[in-house]
């Protein structure tokens, strides 16, 4: 019934990946860099003032909460299709780093909500998908949290990912809708050229951090499951 | 993570209704079974004894498809149960600790539905229910059943279509004397037609007439056999 | 042949947890007489005056639908796992999909009895009016129902296995259906101001593009999520 | 002496539930977050436009809590039936009432927590900005919560011991806590309205008769529903 | 309800542990239980056989309190089982089919937790899970156990405090040797200190040692008496 289940059973045999402390300095050190440039160089903005400059970290982070579910999307489809250990722990540390950037995104939105709208919150499109993005993976994680058997909750939440991700555009769309029936919507205005520079050097700098929160993330689950390898060779070892 | 020495062979194999080699399971980091080795030929009924805890259910579950190993392998008449898990499932019948009804459904109803899934017609239904001497109570919803008249439903399904091999957990607890009459009547009836049944059991006495050897599982292998 | 056995299943499937509903003394009738009543919480939570509450009529509705159906989801797993008869439901032999297809006919089946009580209620509660577009109306209702039961159905078979069902759910459930409900409201909203269709219709097609994709993916899917 | 011994199963009983909800990790998290979550439901089923949400916020606030609390009570005494454990519960020699105290004990400290943080939710998502009068706030929220625990703890004492506990609970309960929830609501509302004191002190008042009263009564009536 | 001839004689109630006289019960319309009268003294242990669905574990529920006679009345050392309920609590100890226990404590959790209800010392715990032999997963939680450790686990339980009284159903089932022998270690030392017990099986062979005579009951009566 399962493809490749042979497979299944099968745990990594190559080494966990060792997540250089390179890639960790180069990450942070990027974001340092891009956020001391872009700060220098941007202009006070019109209304908001340096306010604006919160903006440096915000929309990058909702890029890359864009990005890292896209990656859970791909390593949850080739887990049911593989069936490999390796593609769920991807898949599950891609899903933890994007809700923390989705988490970052909503609450520096509203920080900067406040001063900018006089507000927290507004039921803007863009805003409350992003708000449903989250609950959508929150509940992944605690599905992850609640599932004992590691097989079951490899394939329970691959399939979870795959129908949460492709339930992302259609909220994107229907809240667009929704708001868009009533009355404009009060999103974010779309970007001065002015910031372009700064906000892409964010959004690389951010990208580097990101891969690495997820090698690490993965890292630790690997080392995790060796522990157990370990303990099937005592196991097994002696006869 | 198998090993060369735990890959199954899978030549010569087709005398063996169920054979495990080098079988593992693991559950979180605890290993309760650190590979168990077994065969049951065709026409055998063999017991499997082992103190509390010591993993014979778990070894049941798995051939019964219900867990999947950690390591080695397993097959039911010459069907890998990982692989041709579907396969297996036409072959064996799983007796478990819980009866596994639906309360809220008559003895009868109980067992068409499993008719329905499993293509039979509903004749054979009234047939079992004779068998066990449930007939009586056929209509009754099961909730109000006792702790043996459950068992006895249970087996009634077990034998509805009749599977090649036996898994049987503890069959003879909550059975009274003539329940115990009875299963040893259905394992002799499917040794002697060619079929296997693997019997886990704490009391040797009500299995005395039907078993022939029995294997003692300890510390997650076979250890004595007699 | 064989489809004939497995609609046999399916069948089998759905008379079964239709039976037992019927019989389970806190069945149908309650899940449906609790959707009223969460209906009337939220007529007195939003407040007295008349204006407010037609407007929220829609929103209350649906939600009252969305808030008993996930009961009645958890409920058509729960009875296999009552006295473990899920693992039997699992050795037979053959497909599993139609394990799936049987409880969602019978979810199907019992959501849109539920619905047609709550609508009625939420007619005479709310003073809604019903406009000349009903047939449409009736087709909001239809594709929002399926959405609700074909999600709900295969969530249900995870969370029902795990333990705190009843929480994780509706923590799963509800997220995923925001389009239903947004879709369902706005476009109901949208017909009962007796709108111009194309308004709506955009909705429509949006809910029916949902349930297909959902139908689809979640057929694929339950194979692997059943696995023991 | 005898006091002591029953303090003592009052605690016993209170950390257990506290123990298994933690354990169990779909507990107090994933109800708090599904709380959050009914929240924002509710704010999208009342439309976008952002008056009808400010006037709708306070009574969205305590549905959600209502909605989520009821899982709470059931799941306090689920533990309990899982495996059959009440049946050794009630084996226990001693006086009934420490069961139904340590339940309570335990059920009001989980639905402070998920109320506070539903409340943050509330005020964000419906933009509510806190009022000078918030003490007499604090106070609503207090009697509110008491009046749900203690009728929501009772009912589940009974209800979860039936089948269909999920749906027989709210079905029982809500009706109840009519009173509690337009109390509650109505002089939240007052309040935020930064109104005249008297106007929800008539509400204040029935909140703390309708708690005094149902706490004699259902610790009364325990001794009767536990019995097997 | 009560008819004339099932009324109890309440003198010389003393030296009998349980007195049933006409113990009726029905569930709806079905009488299952139609005038049982039975005594068991101190110090004795007497064995309940009967057929599935004779009304063994009825007839324990309604000595443990946790269900009412529809007739009849009895006694546990001299305490009526209905009007004194909370008495005869005190006294009886009831192991049933199912252990009962917090899958999601650990074995010592479960045990203090019932030290706590009973007012007992914590100490109490540690020697009652080595003395059923599961001292060594004691911080393990019991969702994992098997149904053998589950068992086990009840009866530590059920000795935590010294019930006068026990009343057993099935005890051996599900348990290994070493569990039989230290059930029934448990008891001999209670009917030796006095107390009494009995106990509902099928299959009298493990307790061949400690009964000192068993009771049959069918058709809803004490028919046999060995
Ligand atoms: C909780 C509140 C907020 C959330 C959840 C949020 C979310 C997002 C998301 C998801 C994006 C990426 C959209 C895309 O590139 O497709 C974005 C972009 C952006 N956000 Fe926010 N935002 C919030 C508040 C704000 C506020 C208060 C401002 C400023 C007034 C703001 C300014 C922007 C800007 C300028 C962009 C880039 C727009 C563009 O790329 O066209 N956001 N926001
Ligand atoms: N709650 C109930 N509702 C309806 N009928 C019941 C209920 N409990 C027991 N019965 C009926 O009472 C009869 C006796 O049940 P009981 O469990 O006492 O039998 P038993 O002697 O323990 O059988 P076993 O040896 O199989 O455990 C059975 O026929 C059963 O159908
Ligand atoms: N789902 C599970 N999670 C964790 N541990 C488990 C699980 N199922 C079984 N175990 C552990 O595996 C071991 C073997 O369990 P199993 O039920 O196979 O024992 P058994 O031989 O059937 O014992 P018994 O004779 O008491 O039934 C036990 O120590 C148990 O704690
Ligand atoms: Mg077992
Ligand atoms: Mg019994």
């Amino acid at each position: 019934m399962n493809p490749a289940s042979e497979r299944l059973r099968e745990t990594p045999t190559a080494p966990p990946p060792r997540t250089s402390i390179w890639l960790a300095v180069a990450g942070f050190g990027a974001v340092i860099a891009a956020q001391v440039y872009s700060i220098l160089t941007s202009p006070a903005e019109g209304d908001m003032g340096h306010l604006q400059k919160i903006m440096y970290v915000h929309v990058p982070a909702a890029w890359m909460t864009f990005l890292s579910f896209f990656v859970v999307l791909v390593f949850s489809l080739r887990y049911l299709w593989k069936r490999r250990e390796n593609d769920d722990l991807i898949a599950a540390s891609a899903a933890e780093v994007g809700a923390i950037f989705n988490g970052l995104t909503l609450m520096l939105g509203m920080i900067w909500g406040r001063p900018a709208w006089g507000v927290w919150w507004v039921w803007d499109a863009r805003l409350t998908s992003t708000l449903v993005l989250f609950l959508i993976f929150a509940g992944y994680l605690s599905l992850r949290a609640l599932v004992d058997d590691a097989q079951q909750r490899a394939r329970w939440c691959a399939a979870v990912g795959v129908i949460g991700a492709l339930n992302v555009p259609i909220v994107y769309m229907s809240v667009k809708w929704w708001r868009t029936l009533h009355q404009p919507p009060s999103s974010p205005a779309t970007l001065d050229p002015a910031y372009t520079m700064g906000l892409r050097l964010n959004a690389i700098a951010l990208l580097v951090l990101m891969i690495y929160f997820i090698r690490k993330r993965y890292e630790i689950a690997r080392l995790e499951r060796e522990v157990e390898n370990m303990a099937e060779a005592a196991a097994m070892g002696g006869r | 993570m198998l090993r060369p020495q735990l890959r199954p062979m899978l030549n010569g194999e087709l005398d063996k209704a169920i054979d495990l080699s080098g079988l593992g399971k693991r559950f979180g980091i605890r290993w309760v079974l650190r590979g168990v080795s077994l065969e049951v030929g065709r026409g055998e009924a063999v017991g499997l004894l082992g103190p509390n805890g010591s993993g014979k259910s778990t070894i049941l579950r798995i051939l019964g498809t219900l867990l999947n190993p950690s390591a080695g392998t397993g097959s039911v008449n010459g069907l890998d149960i990982v692989r041709d898990a579907s396969g297996v499932r036409e072959q064996v019948g799983y007796l478990a600790h819980t009866p596994g009804l639906y309360d809220d459904l008559t003895a009868r109803e109980n067992l068409r539905f499993a008719a329905d899934m499993l293509g039979l017609p509903y004749t054979a239904v009234e047939g079992s229910l004779e068998r066990v001497g449930l007939a009586h109570v056929a209509s009754d919803r099961v909730r109000g059943f006792s702790a043996g008249m459950q068992r006895r439903l249970a087996l009634a399904r077990l034998i509805l279509r009749s599977p090649r091999v036996l898994l049987l957990d503890e069959p003879y607890s909550n059975l009274d004397a003539g329940g115990i009459e009875l299963m040893n009547s259905i394992i002799l009836g499917l040794v002697q037609s060619g079929g296997a049944a693997l019997v886990v059991l704490h009391e040797l006495a009500p299995a005395k007439s039907v078993l022939g050897r029995t294997l003692t599982l300890a510390e997650g292998r076979i250890e004595a056999t007699s | 042949m064989a489809w004939r056995d497995d609609w046999r299943r399916v069948r089998a499937i759905a008379r079964k947890d239709v039976t037992t509903e019927l019989r389970a003394k806190a069945g149908f009738n309650s899940v449906a007489s609790l959707a009223v009543t969460i209906l009337i919480l939220l007529g007195l939570a939003l407040g007295p005056d008349a204006e407010a509450l037609r407007n929220a009529a829609v929103g209350a509705v649906w939600l009252a639908t969305l808030f008993s159906g996930v009961l009645a989801f958890n409920r058509s797993f729960q009875v296999e796992l009552e006295s473990g008869a899920l693992e039997p439901l699992l050795q037979y032999p053959g497909p599993r999909w139609p394990i799936f297809a049987g409880k969602l006919l019978g979810n199907l089946l019992f959501l849109t009895l539920m619905v047609a009580i709550v609508v009625a209620a939420g007619i005479v509660l709310f003073g809604i009016r019903i406009p000349d577009t009903w047939p449409s109306l009736l087709g909001v209702f239809a594709l929002g129902i399926v959405g609700l039961v074909v999600l709900g159905t295969f969530y249900a078979s995870m969370t029902s296995r795990s333990r705190a069902r009843e929480v994780l759910l509706p923590l799963l459930l509800f997220p995923m259906l925001v389009p239903v409900l947004l879709a369902a409201t706005t476009a109901s909203k949208a017909l009962l101001g007796a709108d111009l269709m194309h308004e709506s219709g955009a909705w429509i097609r949006l809910l029916a593009a949902y349930d297909l994709v959902f139908l689809v993916a979640t057929f694929i899917a339950f194979e692997h999520v059943i696995e023991a």
